[in-house]
């Protein structure tokens, strides 16, 4: 475990300065336009952005369930990914068996993949 | 050079310090070549409308960008007074940081990465899944409808095409029977007659083609770029902002760019590898060929972005549900099978 | 098989089952005459079953066995107990088909069902050899007898139902974990084995306890007994003679047949509390009955102070006491059938039950007078009817067993005769309240042969009461050799002048001692 | 060093926040279903610990399976969140309450 | 391989079927809804007839992580008949407001498979994949009915809670796991046994059963039911009520013999408080309540008290009194709920207020008298079949040295009969209530003949049977 968590170490240093970096790129500028005298917040400039008219209603409010749907899509086939990664890398170990297994499985999938066309799941119309 | 600072420093502080340099070495220069990239992509952009691109700041405009991000670093900040404040300044950082630390697996040369982990691959396709928070947070910390809107189609447009990458990646891990990066870019070394690359193998050269198009669309570049179609959502889900938070999207959009153009290169052409299993042309650094590489696949990026019209999301969601997941679909199928018939035969 | 060829005690469940069954496919004329067919049809089946009981033979008689049933066995068989009880059960019945013949007039076909079928269940209890098949019967007789109450009783039916059908589970489900327990340790469900089984004394405490409950509810005795009143009045005429006719006697039957043999020093050590409960309910149940303004509720005290003999004389530990027991639950119960039935011809002729509604029915309805006379005096256990006989033995054994017990014992037949002639005098005599009443018609042809039949009985039990008495001896004389290790210092035993009699019955007690 | 005490610790804080998060929460069913989110990802932390822990692998191909029928709850959590939306116009957790008894 | 497939063939042919079916519906819609019910039913036939284990010539497959002993073959084969049954009440039920989809024996299939699994679970892994496997298609059974808002708001109270059961039952199984330092059931024992039960291990084993006592809807984890029974459409609660009970009742019995046995001590007395707790208040809170699917719900929950006091008992006898229970248990609350299905109003409209009972036997009298039939039954007064599953438990009870147990219990049985008794009060005293629409529905009919008739002494002749055939199966497990 030891040595295969040491090589993640620099990930997790290029991690901290990444966001040490982004962090002063937001924070800077803040800081200096106080100095510049660009910074100048009235309410019409804090307004959210409305073609020009006062906003009417919440922008949080219902959208297209549709997205839930792809939402919904994307979870079960990229958790199928999930399993297949390991399938994949280890093909040579597992032989036939295991292939035919992820073969079965893929058909499944797939045969799941059909019924969602079938029923209109991935149209966006 | 690890070995040296610890030398002077001590075995922890050595190895932080020299790591340290490394990611900065990484870091900046990235940062330094998208500023250029910017600049290129307008160049190319430009010419290719017979237009002459940026050309005022510096001998032929070089210098461009960094006038931009001059200015934007003096730019107010705003924030908009219905925003959840919070949440809206760390979009841009999030998005930002991912852009950056998903370089920290790709190598640059034979022994040139920084983190040479097991599971590189697995690492990058994390780090870029996580791309869509920034996104997401944005539009939703905006509390206006144009980023909000952008928002949602950005995080159903990279989901949607990262189902087929990561169909994709499946074909390419099962022939290099690894995750590893540099194991990746071995197994493709002289993989078809004297040709560095899975791309050149008939069998992977599909999946070549469905990774660069679902890059672009995981990038959201043109055609793809939904997110910003300013005619329906302004500038997408970043009308809100401004100064460097702005700049910082920009900046992690074109590293995203540049990423996946270095997995392009890395994945399916061999990375650090010359085209040819020549040994003369090993003489030529790794880094160069990979950044010849990067830059050629940003040229088509460039080039795609000019003359293709962007989708529509119906038609998006289409190509990257009904045409390249059936496809890679089948393609894990037909890979995994041609192996073991010729390779794990038993 | 037995000395019949074909298995009478089977067939005589399947009778009335079969029956039950089809009347609900039937008219409701059709289905009043089939029940009368069938409970005829078993009446004669219980006189044939009688007629070849051998009084001398077998303990059981009768038996037949079948498995096949996982937990429990097809067992069944008689002794002279359950045989007296058979006879009066298939005795009552088409008394109470007759009684219901045109006081129920809706709901025909169930309401026929409904009795048929309870009337398989009375019987399955006294035949059953099976300890779970027991139970099985015991608790079924729930079922018919809630709808009975429910549908076919008086304007607060419901309540009574209720009150009667969660009374009597509650009672016998603890009995169930203690019949669980026996045949656990004894191995057998056989009722027979299990009544020559001798469990450990401190278990016996709790066994016994167990069964108390049950039985004591079912009886009923004071205090459990608040649901027996409500259930009588509320129930329609037959049910109330169903229910106080022969249900209560499983209470009883339950004391003999398991609750003595099974356990006798646990018995012997609740000598007390059975008997404190039964003084208790003799002088209180018949104080209140003393009080009541509704016919049916008076008998219903009645019946209370009435089977607190019963429990007097099971538990008295010698033979007259449980000989007197048995008898005045056959007594008790066709004379308060025949009260029930009483009252519920004049019921149905005014509607109501209102002790001050009638007077001087003696006037215009003679015959009702006469017979209704006869079972009030049965009741207050005048000599020569079936009441005093069973009295007269239980209240010898419990004199013998504890004189105070037998003192306050007395009290309860004088008791019995206030109120019962208190009743009798403000129905029969003094004058009519209102002209209705005066014009009262007499009995009709079939409520004569209802109540006929009974007066007869009455008597012939009161006169020849060894026909009844004979085959029980036997079976007597047994439970005597099983229990008598247990019973309890007799305080009767110091005076001399009882010694002889109790000498001269205790003789055979030790012949048959011997052979066991 | 962190040790095994250490994960199941977190495990342990992870999984109680989402219990309490499904409880105390009076707002909003999706927070509900994050914090199922959070209890399987306790379980995972659990789960991967203790197969480095042991050293067998079995603890993480269990963390496959949770994580993929995770997956699928959500997923049928979500489809079900938006009929109900769909009906009642709300997803505030108090709600929730047309039957009662 | 072969071997372990051959023994899986119940849930292979059950899957197929499933997915046959749904290709079925992709591509012919809700035409063939009816025609694909039919079919469903067929395989739920063929799989209880190749359910391997009935005599004893069962095996494990997969290397422990499922077996096929004569228990799983009881649990399955009861399992599909109940499952096959309930479906077939959703047919003309969801045909009459026009959404019955082919969708629904699709789900049916798959919750059963799962349900298989968990009878058949040897694995903590197995465990968990076949309970989920039932619960996300029951979810979506739950919320079948989308334009009911009811129905979705219990298809949402079954999720969450039921989410949450799972991650709790989960929790447990990684400290098992993490404990015992093995995932099998075996395994987990053998460590148990080798060490004594360590804390770690006792905490996990409280987490699982506690997960699987949702499942079971066993107090203090029941509040979901009454929800859920009441919101859900009618025939997916016929058919929660019926064969998901069977699966986590038989799971919950394996898991606490077969994995935790040498912390019988430790289990037995939640076993005990879950199952006191549950006959309680099931029989009390059920006395208030106005709607006939709630009344059940909380009859369910007094059910599955008694089937746990015969798991306390922890030996054969009870192992198979539970089964047993669970058998009898299926058929009569089956036979109940088709008789609710059957409460509609004239203009067709579903009603389930206990009141719209009022004198049904004067209205309907053969539907009355199945009814109170069915509730004498389940209150446990003989000599309906009712009375069997509970002498068992309390039997095996007594047998286990857990006397009191079974005096507490029975007393408890007294409340549960207190309200069983106010239905058939409601049909048989009170004056009648507009009549039910009149229809005839030959499968429904059919179904509540059969269960009536095997309520009925008539049943005893499957006492013996079926009580050999517990007892055969539980011994799978010793």
């Amino acid at each position: 475990m030891a040595p295969y968590a040491a090589e993640y170490l620099p990930i997790l240093l290029f991690l901290g300065v990444a966001l040490a970096l982004s962090a002063a790129f937001v924070v800077l500028p803040m800081i200096a336009s106080r100095f510049t005298g660009a910074s100048n917040p009235y309410a019409d400039k804090l307004a959210e952005y409305e073609c020009g008219f006062p906003a009417f209603e919440d922008s949080r409010s219902q959208f297209d369930v549709r997205f839930y749907l792809v939402a919904i899509l994307f979870i079960i086939f990229d958790l199928e990914a999930a399993f297949l990664f390991p399938w994949a890398v280890s093909l040579g170990a597992i032989g036939i068996a295991g292939w035919a297994a992820m073969m079965i499985f893929l058909a499944e999938l797939t045969l799941g993949y059909i019924y969602a066309w079938k029923k209109g799941a991935l149209e966006w119309e | 050079m690890t070995e040296w600072f610890q030398g002077q420093l001590g075995y922890g502080l050595g190895w932080f310090v020299s790591t340290l340099i490394l990611i900065l070495m990484i870091a900046l220069p990235l940062m330094l070549a998208v500023a250029m990239i910017i600049y290129a992509d307008r160049k190319i952009w430009a010419a290719m409308a017979l237009r002459r691109g940026p050309n005022v700041v510096g001998p032929f405009g070089l210098l461009q960008s960094f006038a931009d991000g001059l200015k934007v670093f003096l730019k107010e900040t705003i924030i908009p007074s219905s925003a959840n404040r919070g949440l809206f300044l760390l979009a841009p950082i999030i998005t930002f940081t991912i852009a950056l630390i998903a370089w920290a697996v790709i190598p640059f040369g034979p022994d040139m990465v920084l983190a040479n982990i097991n599971v590189g691959l697995l690492y990058i396709l994390a780090a870029s899944s996580l791309g869509v928070y920034g996104i997401i947070i944005a539009g939703w910390a905006s509390n206006s409808k144009y980023p909000f809107y952008s928002a949602l189609r950005a995080a159903a447009q990279m989901v949607s095409y990262e189902v087929s990458i990561g169909f994709v990646l499946i074909t390419v891990i099962l022939w290099a029977g690894t995750f590893n990066l540099q194991g990746i870019i071995a197994m493709q070394k002289s993989h078809v007659f004297f040709l560095n690359g899975f791309g050149f193998n008939p069998l992977l050269f599909p999946m070549a083609v469905i990774f660069l198009i679902s890059s672009m669309a995981e990038t959201a570049r043109a055609p793809f770029d939904l997110t910003e179609a300013e005619s329906e959502l302004v500038a997408g889900y970043q009308t809100e902002y401004s100064s460097m938070s702005f700049a910082l999207f920009w900046l992690g959009e074109y590293g995203n760019v540049l990423l996946m153009c270095a997995l392009n290169a890395t994945l399916f052409w061999g990375g650090w590898l010359p085209p040819i299993d020549w040994a003369p042309l090993y003489a030529v650094p790794g880094i160069l060929w990979l950044f010849a590489k990067i830059f050629i696949f940003f040229f088509i990026f460039s080039w795609v972005k000019a003359t293709v019209p962007r989708f529509r999301y119906d038609q998006l969601m289409r190509l990257g549900w009904k045409i390249f997941l059936p496809f890679a679909l089948l393609w894990v199928f037909v890979v995994s099978g041609y192996l073991m018939l010729t390779r794990y035969a038993a | 098989m037995n000395e019949l060829g074909f298995p009478i005690l089977t067939l005589m469940l399947a009778v009335p089952t079969l029956a039950a069954a089809a009347c609900l496919f039937m008219s409701a004329s059709g289905a009043r005459w089939l029940a009368l067919i069938a409970t005829l049809v078993e009446l004669a089946l219980g006189i044939l079953l009688w007629a070849h009981y051998d009084i001398s033979g077998a303990q059981w008689q009768f038996v037949e066995n079948l498995g096949g049933f996982g937990p429990f066995a097809w067992a069944l068989g008689i002794d002279g107990i359950a045989l007296m009880l058979i006879i009066l059960s298939v005795f009552l019945m088409p008394i109470c088909i007759l009684a219901s013949w045109d006081a129920i007039d809706k709901r025909v076909p169930e309401y026929m069902a409904a009795f048929l079928f309870m009337e398989t269940l009375m019987l399955g209890v006294f035949m059953a050899q099976d300890l779970f098949l027991f139970y099985v019967f015991f608790e079924a007789g729930l079922i018919p007898m809630y709808l009975i109450i429910g549908i076919w009783g008086g304007a607060n039916r419901i309540y009574a139902s209720y009150k009667f059908f969660l009374y009597t589970l509650l009672g016998s489900v603890l009995m169930l974990i203690a019949m669980l327990w026996m045949t656990f340790t004894a191995g057998t469900t056989s009722i027979p084995a299990l009544m020559a089984y001798d469990f450990p004394v401190s278990a016996q405490t709790w066994l016994w306890l167990a069964f108390f409950a049950s039985f004591a509810v079912k009886l009923p005795m004071w205090p459990v007994h608040t649901w027996l009143p409500d259930a009588h009045v509320q129930a329609p005429t037959a049910g109330s003679v169903i229910l106080a006719g022969v249900l209560l006697k499983l209470g009883g039957y339950g004391f003999v047949r398991f609750s003595l043999p099974m356990f006798p020093e646990a018995s012997a050590e609740y000598f007390w509390l059975v008997m404190g409960l039964s003084m208790v309910a003799i002088v209180y149940t018949s104080l209140v009955a003393l009080v009541q303004q509704d016919m049916k509720k008076l008998i219903a005290y009645s019946s209370v102070a009435h089977m607190a003999f019963v429990t007097f004389g099971l538990f008295a530990f010698n033979r007259q006491g449980i000989e007197g027991g048995l008898v005045v639950m056959l007594s008790h119960g066709i004379v308060s059938g025949a009260l029930f039935l009483c009252v519920g011809v004049i019921y149905d002729r005014l509607h109501t039950r209102e002790i001050a509604a009638y007077g001087g029915l003696s006037n215009n309805m003679p015959a009702y007078a006469v017979l209704f006379l006869l079972f009030t005096m049965a009741s207050i256990g005048l000599p020569g009817t079936s009441g005093f006989v069973g009295e007269f033995l239980a209240m010898m054994g419990v004199y013998q067993a504890n004189s105070w017990v037998g003192f306050v014992a007395v009290t309860g037949i004088v008791l019995g005769a206030a109120y019962m002639l208190y009743l009798y005098r403000r129905v029969a005599y003094g004058s009519a309240p209102n002209e209705e009443v005066a014009r009262l018609p007499d009995l009709t042809k079939r409520e004569v042969m209802m109540l006929a039949p009974i007066a007869a009985v009455v008597l012939w039990m009161g006169v020849y009461p060894e026909s009844f008495l004979a085959p029980m001896r036997a079976d007597v004389t047994r439970l005597l050799a099983r229990i008598e290790r247990a019973a309890p210092v007799s305080d009767a035993q110091v005076t001399e002048g009882k010694g002889v009699s109790a000498e001269t019955h205790a003789a055979p007690a030790h012949g048959n001692g011997g052979a066991h | 060093m962190i040790g095994l005490g250490h994960y199941l610790v977190v495990s342990a804080i992870l999984f109680v926040l989402g219990v309490l998060g499904i409880f105390l929460n009076r707002k909003n069913i999706i927070v509900i279903l994050m914090a199922i989110e959070l209890i399987l990802l306790a379980v995972n932390i659990n789960l991967v610990a203790f197969s480095a822990y042991l050293g067998d692998m079995v603890g993480q191909v269990f963390a496959m399976f949770v994580l993929t029928v995770a997956a699928g709850e959500a997923a049928i959590g979500l489809a079900i969140l938006v009929i109900y939306f769909r009906g009642r116009g709300t997803i505030a957790v108090d709600d929730v309450n047309q039957m009662k008894g | 391989m072969g071997y372990s497939l051959a023994l899986t063939l119940p849930e292979i042919l059950l899957s197929a079927s499933a997915i046959i079916l749904m290709m079925v519906a992709a591509f012919a819609g809700d035409k063939a809804a009816r025609l694909s019910t039919w079919l469903a039913v067929l395989a739920f036939i063929a799989s209880a007839l190749v359910v391997p284990g009935v005599f004893d010539i069962g095996g494990i497959a997969f290397d422990g992580l499922f077996i096929a002993d004569s228990f799983a073959a009881f649990a399955k084969i009861l399992i599909y008949l109940a499952a096959a049954i309930a479906m077939l009440s959703a047919m003309s039920w969801f045909a009459r407001d026009g959404v019955y989809r082919t969708e629904y024996p699709v789900l049916i299939l798959l919750s059963s498979v799962g349900m298989g699994m968990m009878a058949s679970a040897g694995d903590l892994i197995t465990l968990y994949v076949g309970l989920e496997l039932q619960s996300l298609a029951a979810y979506v059974l739950a919320s079948f009915q989308r334009k009911d808002s009811r129905s979705a708001e219990a298809g949402l109270k079954y999720f969450v809670l039921g989410a949450l059961a799972s991650g709790i039952l989960l929790y447990g199984v990684s400290l098992l796991y993490g404990f015992s330092g093995s995932t099998s059931f075996a395994g987990v024992a053998a460590a148990m046994g080798d060490g004594g039960v360590s804390t770690g291990e006792l905490f996990g084993m409280v987490f699982v059963l506690a997960g699987i006592a949702f499942k079971v809807s066993a107090v203090p984890f029941h509040m979901w039911t009454p929800d859920v029974y009441e919101g859900a459409p009618t025939p997916v609660t016929a058919f929660f009520a019926s064969a998901p009970k069977v699966a986590a009742m038989a799971l919950l019995t394996r898991v606490a013999i077969e994995a935790l046995g040498p912390a019988t001590f430790e289990w037995r007395q939640i076993v005990i408080f879950m199952a006191l707790a549950s006959t309680i208040l099931g029989g009390v809170a059920a006395i208030g309540q106005q709607n006939i699917k709630r009344l059940l719900a909380y009859s369910s929950i007094n059910n599955v008290g008694f089937a746990l006091i015969g798991l306390a008992a922890g030996t054969r006898e009870g192992v198979a009194s539970v089964l047993f229970y669970m058998a009898i248990y299926v058929v009569m609350t089956l036979g109940t709920f088709f008789v609710v299905l059957r409460m509609r109003d004239e203009k067709g409209e579903p009603v389930e207020t206990i009141a719209s009972l009022s004198g049904l036997s004067r209205t309907r009298p053969a539907l009355a008298a199945a009814m109170a039939m069915f509730m004498f039954s389940i209150a446990g007064i003989p000599p309906l079949m009712g009375f069997w599953p509970k002498f068992y438990v309390f039997e095996a009870a007594v047998a286990a040295d857990l006397t009191w147990l079974a005096a507490v219990g029975i007393a408890t049985s007294v409340i549960g009969a207190f309200y069983y008794l106010r239905i058939i009060k409601v049909m048989y005293f009170d004056d009648p209530a507009p009549a039910f629409e009149a229809r005839r529905d030959l499968v429904s009919s059919a179904v509540i003949l059969l269960a009536a008739l095997f309520v009925s002494p008539l049943g005893w002749f499957a006492l013996e049977p079926l009580s050999n055939a517990s007892l055969n199966a539980a011994g799978a497990l010793f």
